[in-house]
C-alpha cells in the first residue's frame, strides 16, 4: 500500500526513531539517578550527590522549555523571544506555594506573611497570595495564569496579525515588561530577591535527597510525557496545518482554516508547558526571582532549540541538555574564556549546521525537514 | 539516524561522569572562590576573586596553612543567581572545599544560603549589606547598616547641617530597607515626614533627568538638603553626571553614596563629584602602614599599578585573615571546629583598630566618610570615635528590634527576646 | 430579483485605492451559477486585486460583494467566505512545499476546521477515495508520497487544482493556471476546468489568449480597474477600446 | 560699623589690584602677615582653616583672590621639604606647574609627590565661594558677574547688600542690573521701612526664581509667637500672596517645558541606537543582536581616541566620532562577509550567529580593557547648562545629543536617497534578483549596507559614552529599546525611527513623574505592545506587494 508512508495511521512514535531514542534515555536516565544517589554509598566513585540530581533535573526543565518553543518555533513559525515569561510565572506561582508553606519558620516567625514582606511593613497579606497555601489551587495556578497570559497576548496579536519579527519583538517587550514589574518592591512579590530559603514541599523536606529524587522523577515525567503530547499534536492533521501555516500562512487561511484560532490553541500549549517547566524548576534549584524574565533568558531558549535542531521536537531537547551542560563545564573550566566558546557554538551552528545538531545525524527528510527552503527570496 | 541517540546519551554520561568525580587530592586545603566574572557583577566582583588569590598565594609563600598548601577553586557564577545556588552547591559537595569566599549582590547571598546552610558550608561575605540575618554558616565581614548608613546620616546632620533629605536608591531590598531604617532614624531624630522623600529607580536606570530636577526642587525649599544615595552599580555614573550638568554641587546638596568606591569611581570622570561623600569602613586613601603594604601588595599581584584597593577588598582581607586565624586555634578546617572558634578572633583592619567577629556573625569595625577628591580618592572628613559593632537586627525596624543574634550562648541566629523564641531555624 | 437574474456573485461598484492608486474603480461583474468566466487585462488592472477583495483578503473602499443573493463577503473572514464555499488558486502556485501531496490535498478536504477536531482527525474511507479520485483527476497518484517542493511547475498547478477540487467549492477563482506549462500540461489544464465548468462557477485569470479561446464562453476585459468590454472572445477582440488597452496606442 | 568699614576698604583696593600700581615693597609686612597665615593652612582642622580664611580675607591682601579661588579649587599646595606654600596652575598635573603666592610669577616644576595639597571640605568650600564672589563682582565677564550676585544674594548681609549697592550705580549689564535689584529687594524685606518692603515685593513680582519664591512665602507664614504673620502689614502680604503665586505658575510652565524637554533628549537617545538598526534591519533584513555591541565599540573607541589625545579633551570627542564609525563599521562589514552574506533570506538565524558574536564582542572587551567601565571624561563644551532663566536651564550634553541625532539623521537620509550607494541600497533591498540583473554588485551592496547600520551604531556609542556607563555590558542595557523602536516605526523606515523613538521617549518623561520612573517605562511597554496590535507592521508600515506575506 503506496500510502502507508504519508498517510497518518501510524502511531505516534511509528516515525520518530530520534524521539523514541529520546524516551529510551530519558528512562534510563530516570532509573540510574535515583539508583546513583540513594542506592550507591555517598563513598563511593560514581555515587551522584544531590548537587548532580539538582543539575540534571535543570536541565530537564530546560528541555521542557526548549520542547515548548520547539512547538511554536518549528512547527508553527511563531518565534516567541518572551517565552521564558511563561516558565517564569509558573515558577512564581510554585514559589508562592513554597512562601506560604514556610508558615512561622520565617526569621520574624509570622505565620502569614513571608519575610520579605514582614520587613516592608507589608500589614497583610495581599489578595493575590490568597489560596496558594492549598497545593491544588497553586498547581492550577502554575498551568492557568501562564495560560490565561497566553490566551490573552496570543488573541490580541494573533487576531490583528502581528507575524515575524513584529511578533517576536513584542514578546521582547511583554518579558521585559514583567522583569521591571517583578522587580518593583511595590508588587508584592519579593522585588528582585524573589523568592528562596524555601523549606519543604507537600511537607516533605527540600533538602532531603529523597524528596529531590522525587522532583527529579516527577521532572522526567512530566518532560517525557510534554513530549508525547507534542508528537501527537504534530502528528495530527492539526499538526500538518501548523506546518501549512509555518509556510504559507496566507494560503492556509483560503483552505478555510482559522488560522489565528490553531496559533492560538498551540501558543497557549505550549505557554503551559512552559509553565509547568517553570514550577518544576523552582523546587529544585531553590529560588526565582525577576531575573528569570529578562530578555536574554528567552533568546538563549531560541538558541537551544535551534542549535539542537528546529522542527524536531528531540532536537530542542538535545540542545537544551547540551548547551546547559556547556555552560555548566566550561564556566567551571575556563571561568574567563568560556563566553567565546559559546558564541562560536552559536555562529558555526547557523553557519554550518543550519538543521542543527541532530540535522547532523539525521537523513530523515521527514522528520528533520529542511528549513532553508522556507527563507524568503527577499 | 540511529547515531543521533548515541550521542546524546554521550553527553548526557558526560555530564553524569563529570557531576560525581569526587574529591581526591587530601594534601591540599581548598578554598572555595564563588564570585561573578561574567554578566553584570562581574565589574566589582572579579576585584574580589583577585583579592583572595592574592591572600591564598600570600599564605601559600608564608608556607600553607596546617602544613597544607592553600588551594584556590574559582568557578564563575555569571551573574546568574540560580547558578549561584548550583555552583554553590558544586563546591561544597562536589569539590568539598573548606571554606568559600563569595557573593556580591543581597540576591546571590539569599539564593546560596539554604545550600551552605544545608551542607553545612562557611561563607565569608564581604560587602555591605541590609542586615536582617545572621546564619550560622555565614560571617559578614561587610558593614551592617549601623556601621556605615546611620553614621553617614548623623554626620549630615551634625557636621553639614542637614534638615531635608532625600533616600535616592535602585529598588531592591537592600535601598529598601536601608532606607527604612534611616526613615525610622530620621523620624527619631525629629525630622518632619514632609521633609523625607524616598524614591526608587530601576537597575541600571541611566535617564536620570526627571529625577535629578526633583531633587533640585526639592532641595530648593530653602532648607539645608542631602541626598542619601542607594544607587547600585552602573546607575551611579549617569546619576551623578546628570547631577553635575544640573549644576547640583555637593555645597548646595551633598549626596552621601553606600555603593560607590574607588574602584567604581576609576571608571568615571570625577570632576563633577568632587566634594560628594561616601561612608565606607575603609579607605584607599587613609594613611597606616599596614594598608600601604596592603596597595603594594596589590599593586605587585595585579601588576598594574593603578588599581585602586576598596572596601570590600578589604571586608575579604579581614575575612580570610579571621579564616585562618580560627583553623589555627582550631587546628582544622572542620566547618563545625571552625565556626566554633570565630566568634571572638580578632585581627587588625588596614585602617587602624581591630575586627573581631562577634557573636552574631558580624564584625566590628571603624565608619569613615570621605569627600570625592578629583582624582578618584577619598578625603577622610570624618572618623567614628572606635569600632562599631555590627548589628545583625535593626534596632529601628518594628520587625526586628525584638531580634537578636547569638551564635555563642544562644546558638540561634534570630532570638526573639519577647517571645523568647528562635524562629526560623531549620538545621539538623 | 427575480429567479432567472438569479447570480452566483454579484460585484457591484468596487473601488480600492492603494496610496491613492485606483486598483479598483466602480467595478461590477457577475458570475453565473456554472459558468466559466475568463477575465483578461493587462498587467496592473486590478484582477488580482478583485480575487483578494472576493476572498477577503483585501478589504474595498466602497461597493458591496455578495455571494449567492444572502451572503455578503465583506462581512466575512478568509475562513468563512472559503467555508461559504468559494476556493482560490494563486497566481504563484503555492502549495505546501514541507508537506506531501497527499497531506496537501489532506488539509483541502472539506470537513471541520476547527483545531480540535484536526486534532483527532482520521482519514475515513471515503475521503481516502476521494482524495485517489483527485489525485487521478490531476495526474499525481504516482507521486503522492513526494513533498510539495520536489513538484515541477506544472505539478504543483494541478496540485493546486486539486486542492480546489477537494474543498468542493460552490465558486473557483483561478488566477492564471497554465503561466510556465508546457502546450501538452495547457491541454490538459483547459480539459480539467471545462469538465469542472457546470458543477461548479469558475473565474478564470488568464494572459494566454489562446488557452482563453480555447476554454471561455464569456470574456470580460478588465483596464484600470474597470470592466471596459463583456461578451466571446471574438466579440471582445474586436472591441476598440480592447485593441486600444492591448496595444498600448 | 566695622564691618561696613571693611567694605569700604575693599573698594578701595579692588581697582587698585586690576589696574596693578601696587608697589611690591610697600606691602611686604602685609605679605609676611599673609604668608605667615597662610601657612597655618597646613596644619589646621576643617573648621580651624574657617576661622584662617576669615583671618586672610581681613588681611586685605592684593592676591587674596588668585590664593582663595586657589585653594577652593584645590590648587593650594605646600612643598614637603620646606613647608613653602604655593599655588599651581591646575590640579592634578604631574608634574605641578608652581606659582608663587606672592609674586604670582611662575616657580618652577615640582613632581606630585613632593608636594602636599591643601584639602577642602564642602562647608569650607561654599564658604571661600562666599568670599571669592565679592572679588568675581568687578570682573570683566558678565557671566562672572552675575554669578557672583547670585551667590551673594543667597547670604545677604550688611556687608554684601553694600557692595552690591555700589556695584548696582556702575553696572552697565541689564541682567546684572536686574539680578542686582532682585538682590537687594530680598535683602529689603527685612527692613523696617514698610514702603520700602512694598516696593521690594514689587520689585520681586517678576522674577521667577526659586528662592525668591521661597523668601517671599516666608512672609505669608505665622510669626514665630504664633499670634500674628511674620510680615505685619496686610498690604504686602496679599502683594507677596500675589507674587508667589505668579511664580509658581511660571515656574510650572517652565517645569512643563523642561519635562517636554527631557523627553526630547531621551527620544533622541532612542533614535540614535535605532537609525543603524533601522538600516540593518529594516534594509538588509539581518536582525543584527550584535547591534548593542557595535555601540559599545564605539563607546570604547572614545575611551580610546582619548587615551590618544590626553591634552585635547574637548576635541577628542569629534575625532572620536569618524573614528567609531569606521571602528564599527569595519567590525560591521567583517560580520557581514563572514558570517551574515550566508544567511540572507533566514532573518532568524541571522539573529543566533549575531547573538554569537555579541557574545564573543563582550568577552573580547572584557579581555582587553577589563570588566571594569572605563572613564570617559565629558568635554568642558559638553559640561554644565544652558541657563534660560531662573526656572529653565537645559544640560549641554543633553542639547548636543539632540543636536547631533539630528545630523546622523539627515546625513543616514542623504545617504539613502542622495547617493549612488543609497540608490544600490535602496534597489537591492526592494528587489534583490531585478539589482542584480541590473548589473549593481550586489554582494558589495550588502557589505557597504551593513558596513553602513555598524557604523551609524558606533557613532551612536560616543553620544552614549558622553551618558552612562562604558562597559561590556554597554550594549545590552539599549539593545531591546533599539529593537522596539525600529518596530514601533516600521521596519526599514527611518523616519518611523525618528518619530517613533521620539514620542516613545516623550510620552515616558510625561508619565514619569506620576507614575516613577519604572511603572512609566513598564506603561511605555504596554502602550507599545497594544500599538502593535492597531498596527501590525508599525507607524510606517513597509508598502507594496513584497513586504506581505506568501
Amino acid at each position: 500500500m503506496p500510502s502507508s508512508m504519508s498517510s497518518p495511521s501510524y502511531g505516534i512514535l511509528g516515525h520518530d526513531r530520534g524521539g523514541a531514542w529520546f524516551l529510551a534515555i530519558l528512562v534510563l536516565v530516570a532509573v540510574a539517578v535515583p539508583v546513583l544517589n540513594l542506592a550507591v554509598p555517598p563513598s563511593s566513585a560514581i555515587h551522584l550527590s544531590a548537587f548532580g540530581i539538582t543539575l540534571i533535573g535543570k536541565y530537564l526543565c530546560y528541555a521542557m522549555l526548549a520542547l515548548a518553543v520547539d512547538l511554536i518555533w518549528g512547527y508553527c513559525g511563531i518565534l516567541s523571544l518572551g517565552h521564558a515569561v511563561f516558565f517564569s510565572l509558573g515558577g512564581y506561582a510554585m514559589g508562592m506555594y513554597l512562601m506560604r508553606q514556610i508558615g512561622p519558620r520565617g526569621v520574624y516567625g509570622d505565620p502569614i506573611l513571608p519575610d520579605f514582606m514582614v520587613f516592608l511593613n507589608w500589614k497583610s497579606l495581599p489578595w493575590f497570595w490568597y489560596g496558594f497555601n492549598h497545593f491544588p489551587f497553586a498547581l492550577a495556578m502554575m498551568l492557568v495564569v501562564p495560560a490565561l497570559l497566553a490566551l490573552v497576548f496570543g488573541w490580541f496579536a494573533f487576531r490583528s496579525r502581528v507575524t515575524g519579527v513584529y511578533f517576536s519583538i513584542i514578546t521582547q517587550a511583554l518579558t521585559y515588561a514583567l522583569m521591571l514589574a517583578f522587580f518593583r518592591n511595590d508588587m508584592g512579590f519579593g522585588g528582585n530577591n524573589g523568592f528562596t530559603d524555601f523549606k519543604d514541599i507537600l511537607s516533605f523536606d527540600l533538602h532531603s535527597d529523597k524528596t529531590r529524587v522525587v522532583l527529579f522523577l516527577f521532572t522526567a515525567l512530566a518532560l517525557g510525557a510534554s513530549y508525547l503530547a507534542c508528537r501527537g499534536i504534530v502528528e495530527s492533521r492539526a499538526g500538518r496545518v501548523l506546518r501549512a501555516i509555518r509556510d504559507a500562512e496566507s494560503r492556509t487561511r483560503f483552505l478555510g482554516y482559522p488560522v489565528e484560532s490553531f496559533k492560538l490553541w498551540v501558543f497557549v500549549f505550549s505557554a503551559i508547558i512552559a509553565g509547568l517547566a517553570g514550577a518544576l524548576y523552582v523546587p529544585q534549584i531553590g529560588i526565582i526571582n525577576p531575573s528569570e524574565f529578562a530578555p536574554i533568558n528567552s533568546i538563549e531558549i531560541v538558541i537551544w532549540v535551534a542549535v539542537g535542531g528546529r522542527g524536531t521536537l528531540y532536537g530542542a531537547i538535545a540542545g537544551a541538555v547540551l548547551i546547559n551542560y556547556a555552560k555548566t563545564y566550561f564556566t567551571g573550566v575556563f571561568p574567563d574564556a568560556w563566553l567565546y566558546a559559546l558564541g562560536a557554538l552559536f555562529v558555526l551552528v547557523t553557519l554550518f549546521l543550519p538543521r542543527g545538531i541532530v540535522g547532523l545525524v539525521s537523513t530523515n527528510r521527514k522528520t528533520a525537514a529542511p528549513l532553508r527552503v522556507q527563507a524568503q527570496k527577499a | 539516524m540511529k547515531r543521533s541517540a548515541p550521542s546524546i546519551a554521550a553527553s548526557l554520561l558526560a555530564a553524569g561522569i563529570v557531576l560525581s568525580s569526587a574529591a581526591s587530592a587530601q594534601n591540599t586545603i581548598k578554598v572555595g572562590v564563588l564570585h561573578s566574572l561574567s554578566g553584570t557583577m562581574a565589574i566589582s566582583e572579579t576585584t574580589l576573586k583577585d583579592t583572595i588569590l592574592m591572600m591564598i598565594d600570600a599564605q601559600n609563600k608564608k608556607g600553607g596553612l596546617l602544613g597544607k598548601k592553600l588551594e584556590p577553586v574559582v568557578v564563575d557564577p555569571a551573574s546568574n543567581w540560580p547558578l549561584f545556588a548550583e555552583k554553590a552547591a558544586q563546591l561544597l559537595e562536589k569539590d568539598k572545599v573548606a571554606v568559600v569566599f563569595g557573593c556580591w549582590t543581597s540576591v546571590s547571598r539569599k539564593s546560596v544560603l539554604p545550600v551552605f546552610e544545608k551542607d553545612n558550608g562557611l561563607l565569608f561575605y564581604p560587602v555591605q549589606y541590609e542586615g536582617e540575618e545572621s546564619s550560622k554558616n555565614v560571617i559578614y565581614t561587610g558593614a551592617a547598616p549601623n556601621q556605615q548608613a546611620i553614621p553617614a546620616v548623623d554626620y549630615l546632620m551634625k557636621e553639614v547641617g542637614a534638615k531635608r533629605w532625600v533616600l535616592e536608591g535602585t529598588d531592591y531590598v537592600y535601598p529598601r530597607t536601608t532606607n527604612k531604617i534611616l526613615e525610622a532614624y530620621l523620624l527619631s531624630k525629629g525630622v518632619k515626614p514632609e521633609d523625607i522623600s524616598i524614591n526608587y529607580t530601576p537597575f541600571g536606570y541611566s535617564d536620570w533627568q526627571t529625577r535629578v530636577a526633583a531633587i533640585k526642587k526639592f532641595g530648593s525649599a530653602g532648607k539645608k538638603t542631602a541626598v542619601v544615595s542607594t544607587i547600585n552599580g552602573d546607575a551611579n555614573v549617569p546619576f551623578y553626571k546628570e547631577l553635575g550638568n544640573q549644576k547640583i554641587s555637593a555645597e548646595d546638596i551633598p549626596v552621601v553614596a553606600f555603593s560607590v568606591g574607588e574602584e567604581e569611581l576609576s571608571g568615571l570622570d570625577t570632576k563633577p563629584l568632587v566634594g560628594h561623600l561616601a561612608a565606607w569602613n575603609y579607605f584607599e586613601s587613609i594613611n597606616t602602614p599596614a594598608n600601604k603594604a596592603f596597595i603594594q601588595q596589590w599593586h605587585t599581584f595585579i601588576k598594574n599599578p593603578k588599581r585602586t584597593t576598596n572596601d570590600p577588598m578589604e571586608a575579604h582581607y579581614i575575612g580570610f585573615n579571621l579564616w585562618v586565624k580560627a583553623v589555627e586555634k582550631a587546628q582544622s578546617t572542620d566547618v563545625a571546629k571552625v565556626l566554633a572558634a570565630l566568634p571572638g578572633t580578632e585581627t587588625p583592619n588596614l585602617t587602624g583598630g581591630i575586627a573581631k567577629v562577634l557573636p552574631n556573625h558580624h564584625i566590628t569595625k571603624p565608619v569613615y566618610i570621605g569627600e570625592v577628591k578629583a582624582d578618584g580618592q577619598f578625603n577622610v572628613v570624618s572618623k567614628s570615635p572606635g569600632t562599631v559593632p555590627g548589628d545583625a537586627w535593626s534596632d529601628y525596624l518594628p520587625g526586628s528590634k525584638d531580634i537578636e543574634a547569638d551564635w555563642v550562648s544562644l546558638n540561634c541566629g534570630n532570638y526573639n527576646k519577647v517571645t523568647k523564641k528562635c524562629s526560623g531555624q531549620n538545621y539538623k | 430579483m427575480n429567479a432567472a437574474r438569479r447570480k452566483r456573485l454579484y460585484l457591484e461598484d468596487l473601488t480600492v485605492s492603494f496610496d491613492g492608486f485606483k486598483a479598483l474603480n466602480n467595478l461590477n461583474l457577475y458570475v453565473d451559477p456554472g459558468e466559466l468566466l475568463c477575465i483578461i487585462g493587462p498587467n496592473g488592472a486590478g484582477k488580482t486585486t478583485m480575487m483578494d477583495v472576493i476572498t477577503g483578503k483585501t478589504r474595498p473602499d466602497s461597493g458591496t460583494a455578495y455571494f449567492g443573493d444572502a451572503i455578503n463577503l465583506l462581512q466575512l473572514s478568509e475562513a468563512e467566505i472559503v467555508a461559504a464555499g468559494i476556493g482560490r488558486k494563486f497566481q504563484k502556485p503555492t502549495v505546501f512545499e514541507q508537506l506531501t501531496v497527499f497531506e496537501n490535498l489532506e488539509l483541502a478536504l472539506a470537513g471541520s476546521r476547527s483545531f480540535l477536531k484536526t486534532l483527532r482527525a482520521r482519514i475515513s474511507p471515503a475521503e481516502r477515495k476521494r482524495i485517489d479520485e483527485v489525485l487521478d483527476i490531476i495526474g499525481l497518484s504516482e507521486h503522492l508520497g513526494s513533498l510539495g517542493r520536489i513538484l515541477a511547475h506544472g505539478q504543483k498547478q494541478w496540485l493546486e487544482i486539486g486542492m480546489l477540487l477537494m474543498q468542493n467549492p460552490e465558486l473557483l477563482l483561478v488566477d492564471e493556471p497554465v503561466a510556465g506549462m508546457t502546450p501538452h500540461e495547457i491541454e490538459h489544464t483547459a480539459e480539467l476546468l471545462l469538465s469542472l465548468a457546470g458543477e461548479h462557477s469558475i473565474v478564470v485569470v488568464e494572459h494566454d489568449m489562446h488557452f482563453v479561446r480555447s476554454i471561455a464562453k464569456r470574456v470580460t476585459v478588465l483596464h484600470e480597474g474597470q470592466v471596459i468590454a463583456e461578451g466571446d472572445m471574438d466579440k471582445v477582440q474586436q472591441n476598440p477600446r480592447v485593441i486600444e488597452v492591448y496595444l498600448g496606442v | 560699623m566695622r564691618q561696613l568699614h571693611r567694605g569700604e576698604r575693599w573698594l578701595f583696593l579692588l581697582p587698585l589690584t586690576l589696574l596693578g600700581v601696587a608697589s611690591l615693597y610697600a606691602q611686604t609686612a602685609k605679605d609676611a602677615t599673609f604668608l605667615s597665615t597662610l601657612g597655618e593652612l597646613r596644619e589646621a582642622t576643617y573648621s580651624d582653616k574657617a576661622h584662617i580664611v576669615e583671618r586672610l580675607s581681613q588681611t586685605g591682601h592684593r592676591n587674596l583672590r588668585q590664593v582663595l579661588t586657589a585653594f577652593m579649587e584645590g590648587r593650594l599646595y605646600y612643598r614637603n621639604s620646606d613647608q613653602h606654600i604655593f599655588l599651581a596652575k591646575t590640579a592634578d598635573e604631574d608634574p605641578l606647574s608652581l606659582i608663587d603666592p606672592i609674586t604670582l610669577k611662575s616657580a618652577g616644576i615640582a613632581p606630585n609627590d613632593t608636594v602636599t595639597a591643601i584639602g577642602t571640605n564642602n562647608s569650607l568650600r561654599a564658604a571661600l565661594r562666599k568670599t571669592v564672589a565679592r572679588f568675581a563682582l568687578s570682573s570683566d565677564d558678565t557671566e562672572v558677574r552675575l554669578d557672583a550676585v547670585r551667590e551673594m544674594s543667597r547670604s545677604l548681609d550688611e556687608e554684601t547688600t553694600t557692595l552690591l549697592r555700589v556695584q548696582e550705580k556702575v553696572e552697565k549689564n541689564a541682567g546684572v542690573k536686574r539680578e542686582i535689584a532682585t538682590a537687594l529687594a530680598l535683602a529689603a524685606l527685612d527692613g523696617t521701612d514698610a514702603k520700602a518692603r512694598l516696593d521690594a515685593v514689587n520689585t520681586l513680582k517678576g522674577s521667577i526664581s526659586q528662592d525668591v519664591r521661597n523668601r517671599l512665602a516666608l512672609l505669608l507664614g505665622k510669626s514665630p509667637d504664633g499670634a500674628g504673620f511674620v510680615e505685619s502689614d496686610k498690604k504686602i502680604r496679599d502683594a507677596a500672596a500675589a507674587a508667589v503665586s505668579n511664580i509658581d505658575m511660571w515656574r510650572n510652565f517652565y517645569s512643563g517645558v523642561e519635562t517636554l524637554f527631557f523627553g526630547l533628549s531621551l527620544g533622541s537617545v532612542l533614535v540614535l541606537i535605532a537609525i543603524g538598526l533601522a538600516i540593518t534591519f529594516g534594509v538588509v533584513g539581518v536582525i543584527n543582536m550584535a547591534h548593542g555591541e557595535l555601540m559599545m565599540l564605539g563607546a570604547y573607541t572614545t575611551y580610546v581616541v582619548q587615551l590618544a589625545m590626553p591634552g585635547h579633551i574637548g576635541l577628542s570627542i569629534l575625532v572620536a566620532v569618524p573614528a567609531a564609525f569606521v571602528v564599527a563599521g569595519l567590525i560591521g562589514v567583517l560580520m557581514e562577509r563572514t558570517i551574515i552574506r550566508f544567511l540572507y533570506g533566514r532573518p532568524l538565524e541571522t539573529l543566533l550567529a549575531t547573538f554569537g558574536v555579541s557574545l564573543i564582542l563582550q568577552q573580547a572587551v572584557r579581555s582587553i580593557f577589563s570588566a571594569l567601565n572605563r572613564s570617559v571624561i565629558t568635554p568642558d563644551w559638553m559640561s554644565g547648562s544652558l541657563r534660560l532663566n531662573d526656572a529653565l536651564a537645559i544640560t549641554y550634553n543633553r542639547l548636543y545629543i539632540v543636536i547631533f541625532t539630528l545630523i546622523i539623521f539627515a546625513l543616514s537620509m542623504l545617504v539613502l536617497k542622495r547617493t549612488r550607494i543609497g540608490l544600490d541600497i535602496r534597489a537591492v533591498s526592494q528587489n534583490r534578483s531585478m539589482a542584480k540583473a541590473m548589473g549593481i554588485r550586489t554582494e558589495l551592496v550588502d557589505a557597504m549596507t551593513f558596513g553602513l547600520g555598524s557604523g551609524i551604531a558606533g557613532v551612536a556609542g560616543v553620544a552614549l559614552s558622553q551618558l552612562t556607563n562604558v562597559g561590556p555590558n554597554l550594549g545590552q542595557s539599549y539593545i531591546i529599546d533599539s529593537f522596539l523602536v525600529v518596530v514601533f516605526g516600521g521596519v526599514g523606515n527611518l523616519w518611523g525611527a525618528l518619530i517613533g523613538g521620539t514620542s516613545m521617549g516623550i510620552v515616558n518623561k510625561l508619565l514619569e513623574p506620576y507614575a516613577g520612573a519604572v511603572l512609566a517605562k513598564i506603561l511605555v511597554l504596554v502602550a507599545l505592545i497594544l500599538f502593535i496590535q492597531i498596527r501590525p507592521r508599525g507607524l510606517f508600515p513597509p508598502s507594496g506587494r513584497a513586504a506581505e506575506d506568501k
